[in-house]
């Protein structure tokens, strides 16, 4: 095996719970986004542009779409002869196994894995974030500073410093301070959670973080805190850009809708720095006489003889003549017959809204809530939607029969 | 695991393609929004299970090539049987005369020798189908045919028959005659030059003409044939059509904006494959009309889109207004411009405010990269 | 997906304890074979060749080797856009996991990787055999007997039945009973540990299997027997061919022997029945002016100065000037020094033989043993190792430092 | 993450390799028992961490197309970058002459336009060598020179130095003067007629050539420029063959029985990737007698084989004996044949008790597939 300059990892297993039906089935990073693609569609293909051809996926909770999603990592130009994509779920051992403590943990149980490419650094990612960088100028900026760990930094609103972790740098960007939601921040830097390590100082730091009770294991909690204690050399590498979380329900909306518009900060259309993903055969969508469609995205594969409007549909789906679809999220699959009225709603994979059924949340407060249909229902004919419906077993009227 | 090889042989006359045709063979003629013409009878022996397919190729193969590349967007890209693209016979000596598509087959008989299965399916690539061989050779073993010979009921008004075989067949299927289609309408069995047969007949079949010193393979393998070995007619039901010159072409594409079509041919029997490209989903903005198209992924689209189809990446600007028209891959369509009946080629730009404008019967057709 | 006619399943957990040294860092069916190959190449290539292209792969016990050989899938065909090979460690879940607790719970852990192709047959082989079989064939036979399960059988000399689970069968080649290891066998029938099951009827002998805490969760031991007691139709499909066990060095080392000499039984060189596997890039062997090399085989990247007679030379490896190596299995990337003498010796990868040493076995009873070396190991000058060694912590003065 | 491109432009002369580059281009001549020639340049252009690579082919190119396929045997099947294989700008003129290697390079400068590195290497496939560019680059950025010139001290009294060109260079190592190699013997200092420069530059000359009708990449782009530019010399200390002739062909290819150049060349700075094929390892059997040879996998030797190489496949039969001769892919030597000094290309056949020799300096050529 060839030596590696740099080795990715990405943590993909988080629960993302705040995601609600989102994630109640699909692991976050596995979640669709802005019609066609995964919300890991964006580190993975940040990677290959970058020129990181090594990159270790961990998984652990609700892997197996995520496991199939990857597959040979071809999508992502990750199908190398040395190097490529790797997913390390968690190791069951001969006396069993379990999942991974925290973030720094997953790092640790993974030495074997990185210690084979020899890397000078190791590039560590989450799946939580729809951004677009070039982790090859990260690097660059690491190795100028002869920094022990870089950690990608961005300018939020002064107001919202309270929900980041702030990091206090002096003026040659070395981080002097690191403030967990700090309540009066001394900087509106945020941590994007994307950290350099030299290989070598965190493999250090991993193999003594690991025996500790006390510890939670985590590169924000454990291990960033305890280089600065020790004076490492801690850079802070500025980015600018557009960077969103996709943690809750709202932010995860907000982001798809970002997309529309004439000139969206996220371009999607730039061929020098493509986002990958998989792409099933599927033919170009077709809009009929009687459909009307504005400011919105439309995958592949779609049938539209209604009308869309400030949306994003993913392919596949079907939307009937005199059905209306407004301000929302149509995962792919989705079936919506004639004379439907959808409003602000995410409707989940494969699911069907009979006709005439209106599917649009209450104003709470001025505003309109975000209703969210997990995959796989069956909204009957004229129902009236106004609050999320997931399928657990008390409401499985609403439900697809699993197949036996 | 079926025992069946599939060969593509690519013999089609191309002279009626015009301009379409000039600089690739038909076979990789840009359709229906994505695809190239091969792409549906290469998807069809893919989505049977055939996993040996040749391609005899005659001239003009680059574009295919790139195309095709290892085969891998077709699942093709194997150790073991995969994609096999066979090339004429006088590349070593440019000047000689080539006689015909049985030359191509004779100088590749090796390639048929060595091949494991028993079955081959032999097909053009001009004919747009969405169909399962798997059947045809379930009907091909029942009837205990020699040879077995794929056909369609075509509406003979239209263009699809002209310079087509047309079949007569007996009551239980057989084929009794097959003839060039003489200009007389209606609904006949238009031959979809596909045939079904062992591996060892279709060798014997072309040594023999080689022998004879013949040169055409359908006309003289298959048709001086008919009579000597027992041939089958296998109806197929579904929609076929036939790409033999502009106005087919154009006709259809046009005929793909019904969605009972569409289905069809897209999801039949299985999908239709096609080179990979990573565009992202296809986008509109708040000033786009876009009715009764077809529209692929990486469009973008400000402007009024009417009964046409655009193809990957296409960008139409606002104020314009594409009418009955095709727009291939990388299309630019400037702000104002009026199109109507007009097929742009693939990376076309038409600047700010121009109008262009063919019959139906007649459209016209900008040629590769033109900056107009 | 695509519904798949047939889905293989392959066992490739097992320790191989019985292989010693052999399978200390290593899974069995990782265990190199025949100059080139390792075991797995065998039933991977035989999937390939049968036109089955969809393999699960089980592994648990020190699964590395065995996951980053696999790789993608490509080395046998078998990176496969529908479809491929598919690595399956034990899973673990949020409240744990532990291996699999036989070949019937390892299937049972993975019906929902199975349910997904929504195959006719189950295909369950094992990485412990060296032989060249067209599973298509034994499918065929499968489906005209309309059997519910099919056992492939091959006939045993009738003094080794007794190492056997043996079938008894009627005239038609259906199974009557099933007697393991019996004293006094009725048949010569060996079962190969290869099944064919139609998948509905496997799945419900697992679901039934599952729970029973007194079952053993085996094939042999508890779905084969439940499935006669019930009088299922169950087939035994008669194979002709070399077909060797390798589960101790002895029957190793002979099935490594076996394929010297003008005709063996097997033939590697049959290019209408290849065995694949990976392909390192390595140059021709070189055999200089003073070598003589008879009766063996040599793989790529050697330099060959000294003897070689009746013996398997994998890649990269070195023979002095003076050596002479004789009925043995050289691994990858051995150094045997100048005037080095080795008999009858299985010398793991990497490990150097210092001149003028000697590796043969001691004679007992009249024949002479197998010196086994471990991986990683370095030889001391002229000394003489007559008995096997593996690189323990007890025994480091022979082995090479770890690199830290 | 290097900043460096590749460009492998196949413009070698090759009427001097006689059979051997008959039907094929120099770079795919079969080389060292399992190699192509252009595998060496192409895998120390990997193993640099070079990912984009553009092939400028001018003619013969269907076995090197086979050979390359999708680049997925270099790790050069990609999506972003990868191998691209450039065509010649006549193919769809196939009457028109063609000038030279600048007009290959002008006609796809678009190529160069959308990559994204700033320097780039430009070769040939006639030098085998085993090296690192990014020593290269590092050198060409630490001088500061617009163009580096790889070299070599090269024994001029062998072929070697046959149509090469030879640097003088100053104290510093700047290049002086490119000269075209005269009859004088001795060591001199060889080109590799490999470059670095910036791609713009590359651009530039590129364009200036073809604005003042010229068309010969190494003499008038580089060589005539050497006076107007900072052209530096790098002094490439390893083995480099350098196969201009048959008898070079020949030579070299004894010269890889030395286990230290066998070691340098496939060993040092990485190692040579080729087409990979399944061959089972070389096998030996009672009568085997092989001395210094390099036998590749797949062989099956039972006959006596000396200061010869066998590729991959090859089958020596009982009481053959091959003596200084290169036997390349699937040869098949017969019972009681004698071969000395002989070169059989792929494919050859030798019938039982046949005796070939030609002379050291003169080795006899067996064309591809031959019986005798």
């Amino acid at each position: 095996m060839h030596k590696k300059e740099c080795v990715a990892m990405l943590l993909a297993g988080g629960q993302g719970s705040r995601l609600g039906i989102l994630t109640q089935k699909l692991a976050k990073p596995a979640v669709p986004f802005g019609g066609k693609y995964r919300i890991i569609d964006f580190p993975l293909s940040n990677c290959n542009n970058s020129g990181i051809d090594t990159v270790g996926v961990l998984t652990q909770y609700k892997p197996f779409a995520l496991n199939s999603y990857i597959g040979l990592g071809s999508a992502w130009d990750l199908d190398r002869m040395n190097g490529g994509v790797f997913i390390l779920p968690p190791f069951v051992k001969e006396q069993g196994g379990e999942w991974y403590k925290g973030t720094a943990d997953a790092i640790c149980q993974n030495i074997n894995f990185i210690d084979q490419f020899n890397p000078e650094t190791v590039l560590i990612l989450s799946g939580d974030h729809i951004y677009k960088m070039d982790y090859s100028l990260m690097l660059e900026f690491h190795q100028r500073k002869k920094a022990d760990a870089t950690i990608a930094v961005i300018e939020v609103p002064w107001d919202e410093t309270s929900r980041f972790g702030i990091m206090n740098t002096d003026k040659e960007q070395r981080v002097i301070e690191f403030e967990e939601k700090p309540r009066e921040a001394k900087s509106n830097l945020a941590s994007m959670g994307i950290y350099i390590f030299s290989w070598s100082v965190l493999r250090k730091y991993l193999l003594e973080d690991e025996p500790n009770v006390d510890s939670s294991h985590d590169f924000g909690h454990d291990i960033i805190p305890k280089m600065l204690a020790e004076d490492r050399n801690l850079m802070a590498y500025p980015f600018k850009g557009y960077w969103k979380d996709v943690g809750t329900i709202e932010s995860y909306w907000q982001a798809n809708m970002d997309l529309l518009g004439e000139q969206p900060e996220l371009n999607l259309y730039d061929s020098k720095w493509r986002i990958y993903s998989a792409n099933p055969p599927r033919p170009p969508h077709y809009a009929s006489a009687t459909a009307k469609v504005k400011n919105s995205v439309i995958g592949e594969g779609c049938l539209i003889l209604g009308e869309v409007e400030n949306s994003i549909v993913f392919r596949d789906a079907y939307v009937g003549q005199g059905a209306k679809v407004k301000n929302s999220i149509i995962m792919p699959q989705v079936h919506i017959e004639d004379n439907v009225v959808i409003d602000k709603a995410i409707l989940g994979r494969n699911t069907v809204v009979k006709q005439g059924a209106v599917v649009a949340g209450k104003n709470v407060m001025g505003q309109q809530e975000i209703v969210v249909l997990d995959a796989d229902m069956i909204i009957p004919p004229h129902a009236t939607v106004e609050e999320s419906i997931s399928c657990s077993p008390a409401e499985d009227d609403f439900c697809k029969r699993e197949e036996s | 695991m079926i025992d069946l090889m599939g060969i593509i042989n690519l013999n089609e006359a191309d002279e009626y393609l015009g301009e379409l045709s000039r600089s690739r063979s038909i076979a990789s003629i840009p359709f229906a929004g994505r695809y190239r013409l091969i792409d549906f009878v290469l998807s069809n022996m893919v989505n049977s299970e055939i996993s040996n397919v040749g391609i005899f190729i005659q001239h003009k193969y680059r574009s295919l090539v790139d195309h095709l590349r290892s085969g891998k967007d077709w699942d093709l890209a194997r150790k073991r049987d995969g994609l096999f693209v066979l090339p004429p016979a006088y590349t070593k000596t440019p000047m000689q005369m080539h006689r015909g598509d049985v030359e191509n087959l004779y100088s590749n008989l090796d390639y048929l020798y060595q091949s494991r299965q028993k079955y081959v399916v032999i097909a053009g690539a001009n004919i747009v189908s969405n169909l399962d061989y798997r059947e045809v050779l379930d009907f091909h073993k029942n009837t205990g045919a020699e040879i077995t010979a794929l056909y369609t009921k075509a509406n003979c008004s239209t263009h699809d028959c002209l310079r087509a075989n047309t079949l007569e067949l007996g009551p239980e299927g057989q084929v009794l005659e097959v003839r060039e289609f003489r200009d007389s309408g209606g609904y006949q069995n238009m031959s979809m030059d596909m045939f079904i047969m062992e591996k060892e007949l279709l060798i014997d079949l072309v040594k023999n003409c080689i022998n004879n010193g013949d040169y055409d393979f359908v006309k003289h393998c298959i048709i001086k044939n008919v009579n000597k070995l027992k041939v089958y007619g296998f109806h197929h039901q579904g929609y076929v059509a036939r790409i033999n010159s502009l106005q087919s072409y154009f006709q259809h594409s046009m005929e793909l904006l019904s969605p009972h079509i569409w289905k069809e041919l897209f999801f039949k029997s299985g999908l239709i494959y096609t080179k990979v490209k990573d565009e992202p989903p296809a986008k509109y903005i708040n000033e786009t009309e876009v009715t009764n198209s077809l529209i692929a992924s990486g469009c973008y689209v400000e402007g009024k889109v009417e009964n046409s189809i655009l193809f990957r990446g296409v960008k139409v600007h606002k104020g314009a207004y594409i009418k009955n028209s095709v727009i291939m891959q990388k299309g630019n369509i400037g702000p104002g411009v009026i199109l109507e009946n007009v097929i742009c080629d693939k990376d076309v730009h038409i600047t700010a405010n121009k109008q262009l404008k063919g019959e139906f019967t007649y459209p016209l057709v900008i040629k590769k990269g033109r900056v107009i």
